[in-house]
């Protein structure tokens, strides 16, 4: 609004008095995001209460389908992952660009971890007959809506795996940009962005983990 | 800092403002200055992407208007007239489709609303710029998938997408299941920047209270966008899913349930309602003022009301499946919601007819539709007080009484709103003024037409003749016969509107800044308004409807803040308190 | 616009490690009451949840500075949330009670 | 007025079940008719009235009255009140159907109706029902959704492919009256058609002795039949005693306490899902031994079967 500023440096973009002022806005959008992407999951979290108290014994006994060890130590994985990017955001604030671009590449690390855990808990599933829907083919689970459980398992857990991948590929860029040296204690708003994705991706997992593993 | 001084938030300042007078006719203006078609698909300026949206959503318009005049013409005669039952009922799933998703949920919000809200908060853009271009395109890439579903098999399932039929339909669902989930993103990414423009990027003096209510209705709309659209987007995943892989989740061979389904379904499509009326109501609010030349009567019961529909309106969605099988305790939970989200609705007319009482009224074009708009609008809200009633309602459901009911809200509400506020902001837009002799028969065209069209809807609706219906039995042709010529008339008034609207912009009479006399702060930019809107930042003392203040005081902007292409008149300079 | 928060909050690493840390303990603490603790349903239920809850307050509160934010953020999550119960409780309205039972008026 | 309705409404034929209806329906047109009659007058007299009459009109600063918000609040308030208890009584009618009512069974499918009686005469769309008797249908889907409505009834009810639907009425004149399918259902949607054709008493029970029953003979006898065929006695018994699974006699219409402590009475939808998804409630003090009969009886299998399970009175 104000055309002139004293503070204007090259960040700012020109409809904004300050930096600040882009801050908190960059802020405030970012988390009207993400409300829609709890809603978004909120829809799949209604099939899957709605579901489970229609059956819920088909709920129990396809949980123990499920590898409780594995599920757990990737939610070990995606909390850590998102230490590194609180630590990383840190580092940005305190013009630590080397701590930043550390922290960025363990949270890609772990978030690639996290991917391959998965990977390995699908193939696992697959092999078994283990698909989703009409493809349901598991000779050991012969409960008549168990495809139902198993479309909302992919479903959500599959959802929630397209959310890290993008989350990877925001870290890659937001690491890019950091070797260019754009980010540091005045200006390192994607990086905050990017983290607060990030932690939703996590706060989601943190309600899947238990709701489909521990559940029986 | 002067800016920083400037915050609404803080307490009262003082300001050094200076008095800016528009300059009538600029040479330099947001048109002028960058040219070309790529200047155009390129620009992250908010008039720009709001004129582009207006472009598409006119050409979708125009695109479901024919269809539904094929419509008509196909109900002439019971039976065939001249389309097979296949195309019939493609061609109303897709006039619904079209209508609502690319048409009603962006046309004011989008176009109308990326144009002026910025410029009502005196701000030189939406907050987000780059996204803004960005929601257009995704908007377009989504028009495109169902372009491709024309092309291939189309679309035969009503615009519902109702299971199981969706889930067997042989036409392309997918295509535009994905075309529509695309769409979603646009309006999502839309009501966030508005939500975040609107909290960060009030010029100085903007309080809540000053906050115009065209903002006040594009800040709940956009409350609803954020909150349901995402719950449109899964489910059409879910829909889409359930096609490919045979999910089960809406399949009740495999367990699952298809009344699931319409509960996803109507948990956005019922708020969405809100997305497309409540803006309309934000123009009413802002074209009634300004032709009364009076302070708008009830400003917080307006400015409330419409968060009210918002919220109630997230409640109420039950109410399109009392004949569905739902249990009786939904139904009458649903039941009883419903009627209380009339109540705000209400309140809004009666403040409206009460800004009426003691002002200067002028009754050009935009003030014509506002009253077409109040007439035919309160029609449609006493149909839907008799549909929300449950034993009038398993009567009505699924009969021409609701076709009649939705058209009066959505076409005599939003349509109408939506040419209230296009004649309304037509000389700042353009720069030029249309015919008004030429506009006010277009309006009445509209108005006989509509009428035409849509009541004996209601008489055969109630006479128990179903929606969707290719064939009817004889009883009904004299009623279908009339609705159908009432729309050629309405196509006739809309083909006016166009030609008129044209002409204007070809070799329309050069508009003035403020051609209505308006307090409202859009009105003290130039028309066109420059590339950055203002050629200083505007400070605002009083609020939007103060018409009992003189027009200087609404012409101040900070000192010294000058951005290099402007080109005021200084006055003089004052000391004022803002708060 | 801006103003109220020109001070952006920087959490220490202590502060950052020690929310970790609680995370790391509290999942540990959810599979050792699920797996290894017979609880009875829906205590199950209920215990899983809690424990959920709390991580994601830890999460949501301190990796997310909302405890240090403007509320209306906090805001905003939290209406995200409740918008999220109202859908499933009206919808199991339905689900729940589709036998008709039919009260007298 | 009273012809106005006549020309907004079809005859009713159907007083039971479309006599509130009627009456709801003029009141809230009559008061909506008022209360738009008064805004447009307002709205009209006050642009007359108040036209500008010179650009420098001075128009007085009225922001705002408490009191007049809150009289237009309350009273629009307590209308839609009324009208929402009107409209509930009306709907609660709708739903409960008179104990003496003659039962026919209905299937929907793409695109027409069928109408099965009780000694196995089978009707395509065309529903033959006795004068002065309530009568209920309880409906199924073959395929998609569809909608039973009548308008001369004011009754209409979705039909379903996962459960039974129900509605009833009362026809109290010999005569012929409309149905329409209100669920678009795809290409003929417009043309599932079918007419209900009231019989005085004596000419219906002529009628449904001149239908030849269908094949094997009535519903219930077909029923008893594949209770046999598919083994279904070998673990519930007919005559009441004790076996793996409850006994079918006095089963319908029973109240079942389940093992989670629910009550259900057997109602069609119950026995219909005890046979497709037998784990789904298990009655209390039995275990869930059964299989799963779906694919193994038709739809048309499940509710001969029912017919039978409800001959079997204790």
């Amino acid at each position: 609004m104000a055309n002139h500023s004293t503070t204007q440096t090259a960040h700012v973009q020109h409809h904004f008095v300050d930096g600040d002022q882009q801050f908190d806005t960059a802020k405030l959008g970012m988390w009207v995001f993400l409300v829609n992407e709890i809603l978004f999951f909120g829809g799949l979290f209604m099939a899957y209460i709605v579901y489970r108290a229609w059956y819920p014994e088909l709920f129990t006994e396809a949980a123990l389908e499920l590898n409780t060890f594995w599920g757990a130590v990737n939610t070990i994985v995606l909390i850590g992952s998102s230490l590194t990017v609180a630590m990383a955001i840190r580092s940005a604030q305190k013009n630590q660009t080397k701590g930043l671009k550390i922290n960025l590449l363990i949270t890609i690390g772990l978030a690639i971890v996290f991917m391959v855990i998965k990977g390995f808990e699908y193939s696992h599933k697959f092999h078994l007959g283990i698909f989703p829907g009409q493809f349901y083919s598991y000779e050991g689970l012969q409960h008549a809506q168990a495809p139902i459980f198993f479309s909302i398992y992919y479903m959500m857990t599959g959802i929630h795996a397209l959310h890290v991948i993008i989350g990877i590929g925001l870290m890659m860029w937001i690491y890019v940009r950091a070797r260019r040296g754009e980010f540091g204690s005045d200006y390192y708003t994607p990086v905050e962005m990017t983290g607060l994705y990030w932690h939703l991706v996590d706060l989601i997992w943190i309600f899947l983990f238990p709701l489909l593993y521990l559940i029986e | 800092m002067a800016t920083a001084e400037a915050s609404p938030s803080g307490n009262m300042k003082t300001l050094q403002v200076k008095r800016y007078k528009p300059s009538e006719n600029p040479k330099k203006t947001y048109l002028t200055e960058e040219k070309g078609l790529w200047s155009w698909l390129t620009t992250v300026d908010h008039k720009k992407i709001g004129l582009m949206y207006l472009g598409s959503v006119t050409f979708f318009f125009l695109l479901g208007g024919a269809l539904a005049l094929l419509l008509r013409t196909e109900l002439l005669t019971p039976a065939k007239t001249f389309i097979e039952a296949d195309t019939y009922n493609q061609f109303f799933t897709l006039h619904g489709a079209i209508m609502v998703f690319f048409v009603l949920v962006p046309s004011i919000p989008a176009a109308l609303g990326n144009f002026i809200l910025p410029m009502q908060l005196g701000a030189k853009d939406v907050a987000f710029p780059k996204l803004n271009l960005t929601s257009f395109y995704i908007y377009v890439i989504g028009a495109v998938f169902t372009f491709i579903a024309l092309a291939n098999n189309g679309l035969d399932t009503g615009w519902t997408f109702y299971t199981p039929y969706s889930t067997d339909s042989t036409s392309s669902v997918i295509w535009v299941t994905l075309g529509v989930f695309i769409l979603g993103f646009s309006s999502i990414l839309t009501g966030t920047n508005f939500i975040a423009t609107i909290h960060k990027m009030r010029a100085p003096g903007i309080t809540w209270g000053k906050l115009p209510l065209n903002l006040w209705a594009l800040y709940a709309t956009s409350i609803i966008q954020i909150l349901a659209t995402p719950v449109l987007a899964i489910t059409l995943l879910l829909l889409t899913m359930e096609r490919v892989l045979g999910m089960g989740i809406f399949d009740a061979s495999m367990g699952g349930d298809p009344i699931l389904f319409q509960h996803f379904f109507w948990f956005y499509s019922h708020p969405a309602v809100y997305i497309m009326i409540v803006p309309g109501f934000g123009i009413i609010s802002e074209v009634i003022t300004t032709f009364s030349k009076k302070h708008i009567f009830g400003y917080w019961a307006i400015a409330l009301s419409s968060l009210a529909i918002a919220f109630i309106g997230f409640l109420v969605w039950g109410h399109h499946m009392f004949t569905s099988g739902q249990s009786g305790v939904a139904t009458t939970i649903f039941s009883f919601l419903t009627f209380l989200v009339g109540i705000p609705t209400g309140i809004k007319i009666l403040n409206w007819v009460a800004t009426l009482y003691k002002g200067s009224i002028e009754m050009k074009t935009p003030m014509i539709y506002v009253f077409i708009f109040l007439f035919l609008f309160s029609i449609g809200g006493f149909t839907g007080i008799m549909l929300g009633s449950l034993a009038a309602d398993i009567h009505l459901h699924d009969t021409y009484y609701v076709v009649a009911h939705f058209h009066y809200v959505m076409m005599g509400g939003t349509l109408i709103a939506l040419l209230a506020g296009i004649h309304y902001w037509w000389p700042k837009m353009t720069g030029k003024m249309y015919n008004e002799f030429q506009a006010k028969i277009g309006a009445a065209l509209i108005f006989i037409g509509f009428n035409m069209t849509f009541l004996p809807q209601f008489i055969m609706g109630s006479q128990g003749m179903p929606r969707r219906y290719y064939n009817y039995i004889d009883q009904f042709t004299i009623f279908h016969q009339t609705s159908t010529l009432g729309s050629y008339i309405l196509g006739v008034g809309f083909l006016l509107i166009a030609w008129y609207l044209f002409r204007s912009l070809m070799s329309g009479e050069k508009a003035p800044s403020n051609p209505w006399g308006s307090r409202g702060l859009e009105w003290q930019a130039t028309s066109p308004p420059d590339l950055h809107n203002f050629d200083h930042t505007p400070v605002v003392i009083h609020g939007p409807y103060d018409y009992h203040k003189p027009m200087e005081e609404f012409q101040l902007g900070l000192a010294n803040s000058h951005n290099g292409h402007g080109h005021a008149e200084d006055i003089d300079v004052e000391k004022v308190s803002a708060h | 616009m801006s103003g109220q928060n020109h001070e952006h909050h920087v959490s220490s690493a202590g502060q950052l490690w020690a929310v970790a840390a609680g995370l790391f303990i509290l999942t540990i603490l959810t599979v050792v009451m699920a797996k290894f603790v017979a609880i009875p349903p829906p205590f199950d239920v209920i215990v899983a949840l809690s424990i959920a809850l709390v991580k994601a307050f830890l999460v949501a509160a301190f990796f997310m500075n909302l405890y240090w934010d403007t509320k209306f953020n906090a805001m905003l999550l939290l209406m995200a949330v409740a918008f999220f119960i109202l859908m499933v409780s009206i919808t199991l309205l339905d689900m729940l009670y589709r036998v008709d039972v039919v009260p007298s008026f | 007025m009273g012809s106005l309705f006549d020309f907004m409404l079809p005859e009713l034929k159907s007083p039971m079940t479309g006599a509130t209806t009627d009456a709801l329906m003029g009141f809230i047109h009559i008061v909506s008719f008022i209360i738009l009659a008064g805004v447009t007058v307002a709205m009209i007299y006050f642009a007359i009235k108040y036209r500008r009459r010179s650009d420098d009109d001075k128009t007085p600063l009225i922001t705002h009255n408490n009191k007049l918000e809150i009289t237009w609040s309350v009273i629009p308030l307590l209308l839609v009140f009324i009208v929402f208890g009107w409209g509930y009584k009306g709907w609660l009618n709708l739903k409960s159907v008179p104990d003496n009512a003659y039962e026919i069974q209905v299937s929907a499918y793409k695109w027409g109706w069928t109408f099965s009686y009780e000694n196995g005469a089978q009707v395509g769309n065309e529903v033959h029902v006795p004068a002065g008797q309530p009568v209920k249908l309880v409906m199924r889907s073959e395929d998609v959704i569809h909608s039973f409505f009548v308008p001369d009834y004011r009754i209409k009810q979705d039909v379903l492919p996962n459960r039974y639907t129900y509605v009833w009425f009362q026809a109290e004149e010999a005569g012929e009256s409309q149905v329409f399918c209100t669920e678009y259902c795809g290409t003929s949607h417009s043309d599932m058609l079918a007419k209900v054709i009231v019989h005085t008493p004596e000419d219906f029970e002529n009628w449904l002795s001149e239908q030849s029953s269908g094949g094997g003979g009535t519903p219930a006898e077909r029923g008893e039949n594949l209770i046999t065929l598919q083994g279904c006695v070998t673990c519930h018994s007919v005559d009441g005693s004790q076996k793996i699974g409850p006994s079918f006699q006095g089963l319908y219409g029973r109240e079942e306490t389940m093992s989670d402590g629910s009550t259900i009475t057997a109602d069609e939808n119950y026995i219909r899902e005890s046979i497709l998804d037998p784990g789904a409630k298990i009655v209390e003090g039995y275990q869930n031994q059964m299989v799963s009969y779906e694919g193994r009886l038709s739809d048309d299998d499940i509710s001969d079967i029912i017919e039978y399970i409800k001959t079997l009175e204790e």
